[in-house]
Order: structure tokens, then sequence, then C-alpha cells
């Protein structure tokens, strides 16, 4: 059965996303599929450059790129929202697929979860 | 002996004293001479750390990740086990003089 | 119905707009806590299938609308997570 | 077992107090036991953890939704799990991760226990059955 995890929040403000993070990666370590939805402002999380240092927090895009190794199958954006964002080929991190209809794509997974 | 502040399960306070004498002491506790193939695992995950900010939370993300860098015959939790006895991703971040596991799964 | 979508948020947070956004036909809302107040704003277009906790409506004096398909308690609330092909929670 | 009996696994991300998600899922699990089905685990997780608190003391007319999960996990000998990662972030320890962090004092109410997502992820292992549910209770904020 493959879960798909949905990040709604942008990074940093709140814990939420990284704890959605961590329900993917535990998915993984027990090999059960498991991707990753972005939509409305959580598509900020693929954004390449963030500098959280001054925030004091670890980068989330550094983190984020590490689930590819643990086994997260796909990190899967909504192209509006990442439209509304400013998010474009040129500053998306590697290895994200836009989705045109997120509505179809949340039909295909039996296990849809938020952290929160 | 290099005086560094460790806590009460031995894993360093200050990720930046860390030296390769270091990682020969804390393994020396363990009873664990380190060897080349000791030293290829602790620089991947030091490597890591500094990648991504985070340790493979778990000893099977552990696997997972040196399974991916190194191949099958290095990432399984056998090799892994005999390198670094008792929970391996445990024992290597100690050594490593990465911050210790959150215990996540 | 296909999907139990069970929201908890008011209408003015982004999670509820996202549900409403993204639920299929055969798909059914259930509004519980805060969720129950869309009930009393005329600006919400609800879907076709919408229940709402009735503990929560009655809590917080709200006249259902009468485009609702029906106020339910606890126990129908485990009879609809049973009927549903999934239930997800918003 | 009859095959209409479902087990659930309830999920509680909602802090009592800063949200209704606790109650709502406490409303459920009731109808849960009345209708005849079983309840294989409460999961905490991210602001959820704060239920398990046994410091939290609200005034007496008002309900202590530490106590009133408790009281109710204990009488249907239901186990009740706080994500370890979310309860050590938020200040919420049992005696050995007390002794682990060399923390002052331990607050994890009875009968509430601490673990790893690996409960959360077996539940969703085991939900793939047909007669099995996992259902999540969030803030409303």
């Amino acid at each position: 059965m493959h879960t798909l995890i949905v990040i709604d929040q942008p990074p940093y403000g709140s814990w939420g996303g990284r704890e959605s993070l961590d329900m993917a990666f535990s998915l993984a370590a027990f090999d059960q599929p498991v991707s990753l939805l972005f939509i409305d402002a959580g598509v900020l999380w693929l954004k390449q450059g963030q500098e959280p240092d001054g925030i004091y927090q670890k980068s989330v895009e550094r983190n984020l790129a590490a689930a590819s190794i643990f086994g997260v199958e796909a990190l899967l954006a909504e192209a509006t929202a990442c439209h509304r964002f400013g998010l474009t080929d040129n500053n998306l991190i590697n290895g994200v697929t836009r989705i045109e209809n997120t509505g179809t794509t949340l039909q295909q997974y039996q296990h849809v979860v938020f952290s929160g | 002996m290099t005086m560094v502040i460790r806590n009460n399960e031995g894993f360093l306070e200050d990720a930046s004293a860390w030296t390769t004498e270091v990682a020969r002491e804390i393994a020396s506790e363990d009873a664990i001479d380190l060897s080349e193939n000791h030293w290829e695992i602790i620089m991947f995950l030091r490597g890591f750390y500094k990648e991504h900010e985070i340790s493979p939370p778990s000893n099977r993300l552990f696997v997972k990740a040196v399974k991916e860098a190194f191949g099958e015959a290095k990432g399984n939790s056998i090799y892994l086990m005999q390198l670094f006895p008792g929970t391996p991703a445990k024992t290597a971040c100690r050594i490593a003089g990465l911050p210790r596991p959150t215990n996540c799964l | 119905m296909h999907t139990l979508h069970i929201v908890s948020k008011p209408p003015g947070n982004t999670r509820f707009r996202e549900c409403l956004g993204m639920m299929g036909e055969q798909d059914a809302l259930l509004l519980t806590g805060n969720a129950v107040t869309a009930l009393a704003d005329s600006t919400i277009t609800l879907p076709a299938m919408v229940y709402a906790l009735q503990e929560d409506v009655r809590a917080r004096a709200i006249d259902p609308r009468q485009d609702i398909s029906g106020q339910v308690t606890f126990d129908d609330m485990v009879s609809l997570t049973i009927r549903a092909q999934r239930v997800i929670s918003w | 077992m009859p095959a209409d009996i479902h087990t659930f696994t309830l999920v509680i991300t909602g802090a009592p107090y800063s949200s209704q998600a606790p109650e709502t899922a406490l409303g459920f699990a009731r109808a849960v036991l009345r209708a005849g089905h079983t309840i294989d685990r409460v999961f905490l997780y991210g602001e959820g953890v704060h239920l398990a608190s046994s410091l939290a003391s609200p005034p007496s007319d008002e309900t202590n939704w530490t106590r009133a999960w408790g009281d109710f996990l204990q009488e249907h000998s239901v186990p009740a799990v706080a994500c370890i990662a979310s309860a050590l972030r938020r200040g919420l320890v049992n005696e050995s991760e007390q002794k682990r962090y060399q923390l002052p004092a331990s607050n994890l109410a009875a009968p509430f226990e601490i673990a790893g997502l690996g409960e959360w992820v077996e539940s969703t292992i085991k939900s793939s059955v047909q007669s099995s549910r996992v259902i999540y209770f969030h803030g409303g904020a």
C-alpha cells in the first residue's frame, strides 16, 4: 500500500513539515512505498538556495535531499502552487515532479496523510 | 588522553572537537580497533551529515545509505554490525562525532 | 461513497480550501470541530455529500443550512469511516 | 471474529486546550467500542504528545483530557504511545528517557508509553487489510 504524505505548510515556521518528513523516512525504513506531495505554500520546501543559519535551523533543503537515498519514491509538487510561488526549472531542487491535477493524484493513493 | 566533553552515552557535546585521534579513543572504549573499513564508513557518515544535516535516523536507513554509496557488499546489516557492534548507527555516529540519534524508530 | 474527508479546520484555513478543491464526485465531507462553522458561512459552497458532527454544531449554536446531508453522531461517524473506501483527515 | 468487526488505530496530532483533537478522538473512540469494534492502539504525534503530560492541571470544573483519556485507556486496556521524537522535543519524557538525557524530572502520565514511529508504521501496514482503519485527529486552528 503506497502512502502519500502531504506537506502544505511552508518550511521553518513550524515543525509540522519536518514531522511529515520523519513519517516518510520511517515508512521507507520499513520498505513501505511512500511519496511526498507538496501543495500550497508547502512547495517552498522545494526551492533551491535556502540559508536558515540566521534563524538557527537546519536546512530542510538538505534534509530533503536525503529522501531518495532512504527510499522515498517520489517528490511531487502541485504545478499551480509552484507557479504561484515562482518556482521554475531554474530554482526547483532536483528530482521533483510537478503535477497538474493534485485531485487525480490524491485518488491514486490508499493512504493520504498530513502530519498535523 | 585528549580531553573532550562527552555526554553520558559517550557522544561529543561539541561536534567541532572531533579529530581522528578522538575517534580512535571513542572506538577503543568499545574495543574497536579502527581499520580502513571503519574509516571508510566513518568518513562517509561525516560527509552524509555535512551534506544533509542529519544522520540516518535509524539502523535500517543507515544500512540503506551505505548501500546507496558502496553497494550491497557493504550496505548490509551484517557487515556494519561486524564493524560497529551493538546498534551500528549509534556506535558509528558516536565514533564519527555526530549527534546522538533520536531513537526515532 | 469513495473517500470520506474529515475536516477539523475552519473555512478560513487553507487546508479547508485544499480539501474542497481535491474532493472527487463520489466523496463525502465530514465537518468536525471548527470546520462546522462552514455551515453558518453563506459564502462557502459545500459539496453534495456533507455531514457535520452534531455535538460540534450544537455547541456552536449553528443553524444547519438546508442543503446539508445531515448531522451525525459519533456512532454515525464510526459507520461512515467503515463505509468509506478510504478516509483522509485534513 | 465476525467479519464486520473492524480494528482502528487512532492518531492524535492536536494538543489539548489548543485544539479539539483529543476530545473528538475520545468521542470517536468511545463510539468505536460501543459498536463492538476494537482499537489496537492510540498514537500521539507532533503536538498531540502534550495529551500525555502528567503535569497538566486544569481547574477542577474543566475536563482534564489527560485523565479522561487515561481512564478510557485503562478501562478498555487500549495501549497508547507517544512518538519519542515528538515527545523529547516538547519536553515529555518517561523515567528511562529522563535518565538517558539526564533531565531533572519525568512527566509521562500512565498508561501512556513512549515509542518510535515504527509503531505507527506497523498500524499503517495493518490498515491495508479491509477491516482495519487508521484515523487521524488533527488540530483545528
